[in-house]
């Protein structure tokens, strides 16, 4: 469904991306895994249009070619992105900012059901509909920010850290429905530093380590891999 | 011999009680967990002791004096240090201009090549050695986390208030983070710490507080409260029974 | 001498808070009077053996006085020029003083209005005051006053509203006392600040004293405003007279038929044929009339100039000086001559009579034409 | 007396919210500070002038020409002119200065060509100044227009801004611009829109304005200045701030003028601005900043 | 060494009066003015973003105070006075302005300094009855040149110590955050209160040192707001941030106004501004940021040479 080929990414002098290439099939969870500053953040920029990457690289989805079109085509592509720092609109309301993610034009029918569907999803959300969101808790936030995303009915929902800050119970719950939406044919790439929950919900998953894609494979096999093991799953001391 | 106390201290912001009616205690030199669910007033709680908002009741004492009443750049003078659930830089600085901005302006300030010595000392201690003079803007998530700890630890605190520090780490960087927290707390630091990350608070702290809606949910050894039946029900979920 | 014209600068107000009044009674007769000049051949220089033709540098003062004392300063170093016209207004002919003085130009103020004048005078040798001092237009507005009411056409009762500017005070604090001593009541006395907008306060209260009498030293924008609203409220006292304004030829248009009767600072003699053939050449040559007070004034003043150069035959500015002080002139405004360096016989008071701005009160004691008391009453607009 | 001095100062103040509703959209939405706005004011007096007195075009007509003239010439000057600053700003306060000189540029130009086209003459016609007799006070039927325009349009914009989809768009690009496109939103677009509709506020302000006051062509700045103190007063975005805080100064300033001493209205007026300020530093309507 | 230098082209600029006439002379004073005004505004403004539209209430109430207080007492009184009024004055608005920020705090302080003109023409017209007052001093050109020098240098030195200082650094972190800053100790209102007051003081002495110059003083003389805006407009276009910034934004920008009002008068306005807009366009980081590129590049081609 998605492909990216051949990408290196520039900050300035800094070369945030090189050579990255990933590919997604429809309905697919893929994990990204990696250090901070591996560049993860900056791999989904480059997937959400955020960011334009060097000349060379290529990103199709559903089969047409997609790079270099502005940012606010892509959640009409059927591409959601929940940015780090979650990008909620901090003067609205939790409902206006769910209605503004059925913006774009083929979300708009189903505004309802996926607003239902989010409520059901976080329940708090529903208690604090009129609530500006910047008055939030930073886990509230975090909600918003995923069901802002739903809520443009998306192909391929991509996710980053999504857990970040959020209580235990509502992490295992967000796994959990993160497993739902999959289960819905919803394609996703997560960027996650709980690795445990995110490779049980994800069928593959990429390595990355400075800027390159260091390594790649199925859940299991990574679960299984001494160096993974090391790096993301050992136990704290 | 308690060092910062609660006494009935509660937030409201228009209709919403953030915090209600809030008493506890802390000990010099303990390492004490505050946890609870999203939107449970946690970082408000924090961000009272610490200054940043006036209470709407009750009062907040540091070494037996009443805190609650002063702003935030004096409860920084009597002692008080803290970073922030998201981030705050100041990118226009350096990362050594972000450690001078503490030095300079605490309470026995430092300015000039002592400064030059200690920030250099403190950067080494986050992890940040030689990173002087990157401008704090180009720095990744988890090096701003290093350097807001690095200037929190500048101001030389009594009490060290986390909020969600080792949030958004792996676990090869949590590692190393609960042992950079593990040795403040050799150095006698008391830390209150906002946490969600289990397996530091596990590691951290040899007490836990945990909030719910606003009120005090438990208080007591980690063991005990993290098996408390509530604490499960409200915050932990079955994962972590 | 090898010059082939006689270099003549000024720096007007062409933007900011004085770019109106400028627009009006300085900038248009500066242009009539060089092409003018020009048109006729130019200035004969008896002594240089040549009649040579005027030829400007112009520059604008941004009405600011600091931008005025340096554009006079290199008009007078730099640009080397004969003569300088001032700019428009009495803040910045004050402001420009010192500095013609420094130079030795004689400094020609044809639109500032001050009772210091004769003080100004001491100071700078070469300056002159054309447009007189609030007290001339104060008292001659009483003394009009006095007349109408001792004849029984006017009540005592007057309400003056002045702007806080230097015109409106200067206007108000010589009206005030005058207006007493003449035994009139003044029931309300007020100013308004520059920059006011709406004048519906002012006038309802006023029209419910009872005046036979309202006086206004207002200020361009406001002396049209305060004419609407007088209008829509219909306040329509026996005697209506506004400031600065009044006499330019834009308010016909704004008052619509209502101008009529409507008095003001200023006036022009209807009867002159000179003045005519002003307004004449004046609307051909700017494409508007000139407005009835300073215009005719300002034109005066640089005939004077033109007049004394010719005579002195050479560019000596301070012979010119001179010959200004002392000699008497041939101007649009009849025969004139300067006492102590300022222009005595002014126009003070006028009124909107038959399309024209006439003059009612003169500070020789004459009179164009006698008022009509009480005005004809307001028109309500359709 | 009391009733009349209010319903006057509500008349006054409706001519003050009308000027300030284009601004507050401008700069709340797409975040220009928009020094040549009051000289947009102008531009449309100047408009309706051109058109009453050469074509003898009724001014209430003539706001369906000038209006879509006034859009039309601020969509240019912001994809123009902003757009490309608004592209190459890393930040807000970065796009604040750039904008503050770039507007200021402007207002010099659009004066500029007004003083070569009209000279710095004052400018005026009346139309509509019939008395209108409202419970006993007689006011101006085109101040009565400018009050019942600035009513609509608060109104009118301020029930479009938070009732309709169109609204939540623009308000989210005002909080927040550099998220609307997760959201599929045109951030460019909905800037140049917003840009677009405060110009045609101000040239209907213009076109009403001119109808009562007299202008010329360096009169600008004080427009703008007038606008800029009932937006901020009211709250940067707040359509009704605006029309609250024009309405309180107008009312303080005739209340003033009639009680106290016409002298010390515009005194009072800054006083009120100041004071405001002073207790709610986010303006009436504004949202505490951060 | 290194100290050598400034105090030479201060020396240097200082004769600059035995050797030119009038009119560069007037125009010396106007840019030594604006470039006064220009660096103390960035004072404050500068590290703090803060963009105050006070300058000419200052400015103002310096004029003023010579106008009243010249036959009085002796000049330098008069001076020291117009300082002293300059710093309570800011003091009160400073305190006012606390809590304000962006442009709220922008519009404040404009409306700040239309109600002390207000103020001051409320108080001439009702107590004194008359709006204008003459300054009669005498003071030539050539002395407001040497004055608004010394001012500029003292002013320049004050900008040098501060941006090492530690309350330079105490402002820039304002700037960036005041959360932070006031969590780190530093104490915000001093600070601000602090800097605003000094940048305040020498705005106040530059209108009282120009005051004699205009002879007539008046609120709409002294008090128009055009000075605030281009006080404004030159820092930030030659970089508030930096030392000689402000300077380097007066200089061009008063000799590029001075140019264009002798050479088209008629069509300033138009030309000016679109010089404003090309300016904006082509050097976005101002004068002094063109000027670093510029150099670099130069550098760098010498390197590769
Ligand atoms: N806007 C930017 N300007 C300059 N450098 C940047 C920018 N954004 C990211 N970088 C740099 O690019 C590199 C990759 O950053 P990125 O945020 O993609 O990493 P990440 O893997 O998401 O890390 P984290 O786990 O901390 O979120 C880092 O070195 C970072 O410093
Ligand atoms: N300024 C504010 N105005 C209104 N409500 C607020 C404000 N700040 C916080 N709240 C509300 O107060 C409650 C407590 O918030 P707080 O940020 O303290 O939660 P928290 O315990 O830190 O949560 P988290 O773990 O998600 O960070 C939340 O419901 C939040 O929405
Ligand atoms: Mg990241
Ligand atoms: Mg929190």
């Amino acid at each position: 469904m998605l492909e990216l080929t051949n990408t290196a990414l520039r900050y300035g002098k800094h070369l945030a991306l090189h050579g990255v290439g990933i590919s997604i099939a429809p309905a697919e969870t893929v994990v990204v895994l990696g250090a901070n500053g591996a560049g993860k953040s900056s791999l989904l920029k480059v997937l959400g249009g955020l960011v334009c990457p060097e000349p060379g690289a290529g990103l199709t989805f559903e089969g047409k070619a997609i790079l270099g079109r502005p940012a606010h085509d892509f959640p009409e592509l059927g591409i959601a992105l929940v940015p780090e720092g979650r990008g909620i609109f901090g003067d609205l309301t939790v409902a206006e900012n769910l209605q503004l993610g059925a913006h774009p034009p083929h979300a708009r029918p189903h505004e309802k059901r996926q607003r239902d569907l989010v409520l059901d999803l976080f329940p708090r959300l529903a208690e604090r509909q009129g609530q500006i969101a910047r008055t939030m808790s930073g886990g509230e936030q975090q909600m918003v920010a995923i069901g802002r995303a739903l809520m443009s009915c998306p192909k391929l929902l991509m996710l980053d850290e999504p857990s970040l800050g959020l209580a235990p119970i509502v992490t295992s719950e967000l796994f959990t429905a993160l497993g739902r939406i999959s289960a819905t044919g919803i394609a996703m790439l997560v960027v996650e530093q709980n690795v445990k929950a995110s490779l049980a919900i994800a069928q593959r998953g990429y390595l990355m380590e400075a800027g390159r894609i260091t390594g790649a494979g199925t859940a299991d096999s990574l679960r299984a891999d001494p160096a993974v093991q090391r790096a993301f799953l050992g136990a704290v001391a | 011999m308690s060092l910062l106390t609660l006494s009935n201290v509660t937030k409201r912001f228009g209709g919403l009680t953030a915090v209600n009616d809030l008493s506890f205690t802390l000990t010099a030199g303990e390492t004490v967990g505050l946890l609870g669910p999203n939107g449970s007033g946690k970082t408000t709680a924090l961000n009272m002791i610490s200054g940043y908002l006036p209470v709407t009741s009750g009062s907040i004492a540091l070494d037996g004096t009443t805190i609650s009443t002063l702003g935030p750049e004096r409860i920084a003078h009597r002692g008080v240090a803290r970073t922030f659930q998201l981030v705050r830089a100041l990118p226009s600085l350096t990362v050594g201009e972000n450690v001078l901005a503490a030095l300079a302006f605490r309470k026995d300030p430092l300015w000039g090549s002592k400064a030059e010595a200690k920030i250099e000392n403190l950067l080494a201690d986050v992890g940040l050695a030689g990173r002087q003079q990157e401008q704090a803007s180009n720095l990744t998530y988890i090096d701003l986390k290093r350097m807001e700890l690095a200037r929190a630890l500048a101001t030389e605190p009594k009490l060290l208030l986390l909020d969600e520090w080792l949030a958004g780490l792996n676990p090869t960087e949590l590692r190393a983070g609960i042992d950079l927290i593990t040795r403040l707390r050799q150095s006698g630091i008391t830390i209150l710490l906002v946490e969600h990350v289990m397996d530091a608070v596990r590691a951290l702290c040899t007490r836990c507080i945990v909030m719910n809606t606003g009120s005090r949910l438990a208080d007591g050894p980690t063991a005990d409260v993290l098996a408390d039946k509530s604490v499960i029900r409200a915050y932990l979920g079955d994962d972590h029974a | 001498q090898d010059r082939t014209a006689i270099r003549i600068g000024y720096a007007v107000s062409k933007t900011g808070a004085n770019a109106g009044g400028a627009g009006i009674s300085t900038i248009p007769n500066y242009l009539l009077w060089v092409d003018d000049v020009n048109k006729a051949g130019g200035l004969e220089l008896s002594k240089l053996g040549v009649t040579l033709k005027l030829e400007v540098t112009e520059y604008d003062d941004r009405s600011s006085a600091e931008e005025t004392v340096r554009a006079i300063e290199r008009l007078a170093t730099q640009d080397n020029v004969d003569f300088i016209l001032p700019s428009w207004g009495t803040g910045s002919n004050l402001a420009a003083g010192p500095t013609f003085d420094r130079f030795g130009f004689p400094q020609l103020a044809g639109t500032a209005v001050t009772d210091m004048a004769p003080q100004l005078v001491q100071r700078w040798k070469n300056s002159f005051w054309f447009l007189g001092g609030g007290h001339d237009y104060a008292n001659a507005l009483v003394d009009l006053l006095v007349k109408q009411r001792d004849a029984g056409a006017i009540n005592n009762k007057v309400a003056i509203a002045s702007v806080a500017d230097g015109f409106g005070i200067d206007l108000s604090k010589a009206a005030t006392p005058a207006f007493q001593a003449a035994g009139f009541e003044l029931v309300y006395d007020k100013t308004y600040p520059l920059g006011t907008s709406d004048f519906a306060p002012i006038i309802n209260e006023v029209s419910g004293l009872g005046v036979d009498t309202f006086v206004a030293f207002s200020y361009p924008p406001d002396t049209f405003a305060l004419t609407q609203q007088a209008v829509v409220a219909n306040f329509s006292p026996k005697i209506f007279y506004l400031g600065v304004g009044t006499a330019f030829p834009i308010y016909p248009n704004v008052a619509g038929p209502n101008h009529n009767g409507v008095m003001g600072v200023g006036g022009i003699d209807p009867d002159s044929e000179a003045i005519a053939a002003y307004f004449e050449r004046h609307t051909a040559l700017v494409g508007q009339a000139p407005d009835s007070w300073a215009s005719a004034v300002t034109y005066a003043s640089l005939e004077i100039l033109g007049q004394a150069i010719t005579r002195v035959g050479d560019l000596d500015k301070s012979a010119v000086a001179a010959e200004i002080a002392s000699g008497e002139f041939d101007t649009i405004l009849g025969k004139v001559k300067l006492v102590d360096n300022q222009l005595r016989a002014l126009w003070t008071v006028g009124q909107w009579q038959d399309g024209k701005f006439v003059g009612l009160a003169h500070t020789e004691g004459k009179a164009a034409r006698e008022p009509v008391v009480p005005k004809p009453a307001w028109v309500p607009a359709s | 007396m009391l009733f009349s001095a209010i319903l006057t100062g509500l008349v006054l103040g409706g001519t003050y919210a009308l000027i300030a509703m284009g601004l507050t959209l401008q700069y709340g939405v797409a975040r220009i500070m928009n020094l040549a706005y009051g000289d947009l004011i102008i531009a449309g007096s100047f408009g309706a002038m051109l058109l009453f007195t050469a074509a003898g075009l009724n001014p209430l007509i003539a706001l369906f020409i000038i209006v879509p003239l006034g859009f039309a010439l601020s969509w240019l000057v912001y994809a123009l002119m902003l757009q490309p600053l608004a592209r190459r700003s890393p930040n807000r306060d970065r796009l604040e200065g750039d904008s503050i000189l770039a507007t200021f540029g402007l207002l010099f130009v659009i004066q500029g060509v007004a003083l070569v086209l009209f000279g710095a003459n004052y400018q005026s016609y009346s139309f509509l100044a019939v008395p209108i007799d409202v419970l006993g006070t007689t006011i101006a039927a085109n101040r009565l227009l400018a009050f019942a325009l600035a009513v609509l349009f608060g109104v009118g914009l301020w029930l479009l801004l938070t009732r309709t989809r169109f609204g939540t768009v623009i308000r989210a690009v005002a909080a927040n611009p550099g998220s609307a496109p997760l959201v599929g939103i045109n951030v460019d677009h909905v800037a140049r829109l917003a840009f677009a509709l405060g110009g045609g506020l101000a040239a209907a302000g213009g076109v009403v304005v001119s109808m009562y006051l007299t202008f010329s062509a360096t009169m600008g700045v004080i427009f703008t200045m007038k606008a800029l103190i009932v937006v901020i007063m009211g709250g940067v975005g707040n359509l009704l701030g605006a029309l609250a805080a024009g309405l309180i100064l107008g009312v303080v300033e005739t209340l003033v003028s009639s009680f106290i001493d016409p002298g010390l209205t515009l005194a009072a007026t800054y006083l009120i601005f100041l004071a405001v300020l002073v207790v709610r530093p986010q303006g009436l309507f504004g949202k505490a900043a951060r | 060494m290194i100290f050598l230098i400034p105090l030479l082209a201060l020396a240097a600029l200082a004769a600059v009066p035995f050797f030119v006439g009038a009119y560069p002379l007037g125009l010396g004073i106007g840019i030594l003015g604006y470039g006064v005004l220009a660096t103390a505004w960035a004072l404050f403004s500068g590290p703090t973003r803060y963009i105050s539209l006070a300058t000419v209430a200052f400015f103002g109430i310096g004029a003023y105070t010579v106008a009243v207080l010249a036959d009085l007492m002796p000049y330098p009184l008069v001076l020291l006075c117009a300082a002293l009024i300059g710093l309570v004055v800011a003091l009160l608005v400073g305190l006012a302005t606390l809590r304000l920020a962006g442009i709220y705090f922008v519009i404040f302080t404009f409306g700040l300094a239309e109600l002390a003109r207000q103020l001051v023409t409320y108080y001439e017209v009702n107590v004194t009855r008359t709006l204008g007052r003459y300054v009669f001093l005498p003071i030539g050109p050539e002395h407001i040149y040497w004055q608004l020098l010394g001012l500029l240098a003292v002013t320049l030195a004050l900008a040098f110590w501060i941006s090492r200082a530690k309350i330079g650094l105490a402002l820039r972190v304002i700037g960036d955050d005041p959360v932070v800053a006031s969590h780190l100790g530093i104490g915000i209102t001093r600070t601000k209160l602090a800097l605003f007051s000094l940048s305040a003081v020498v705005m106040t002495l530059a209108g009282a040192i120009q005051a004699p110059r205009w002879t007539y003083i008046e609120p709409s003389i002294v008090f128009n707001p055009t000075v605030s805006f281009l006080t404004v407009i030159m820092a930030l276009l030659g970089g508030p941030n930096r030392l000689f910034g402000p300077l380097l934004g007066a200089v061009p920008l008063f000799l590029l106004f001075e140019w264009l009002s002798a050479n088209f008068p008629n069509h300033y306005s138009i030309i000016l501004g679109l010089l404003f807009i090309a300016i904006v366009f082509l050097l976005p980081n101002g004068v002094l940021a063109a000027w670093d590129k510029l150099t670099a590049r130069f550098k760098n081609n010498e390197a590769r040479a």
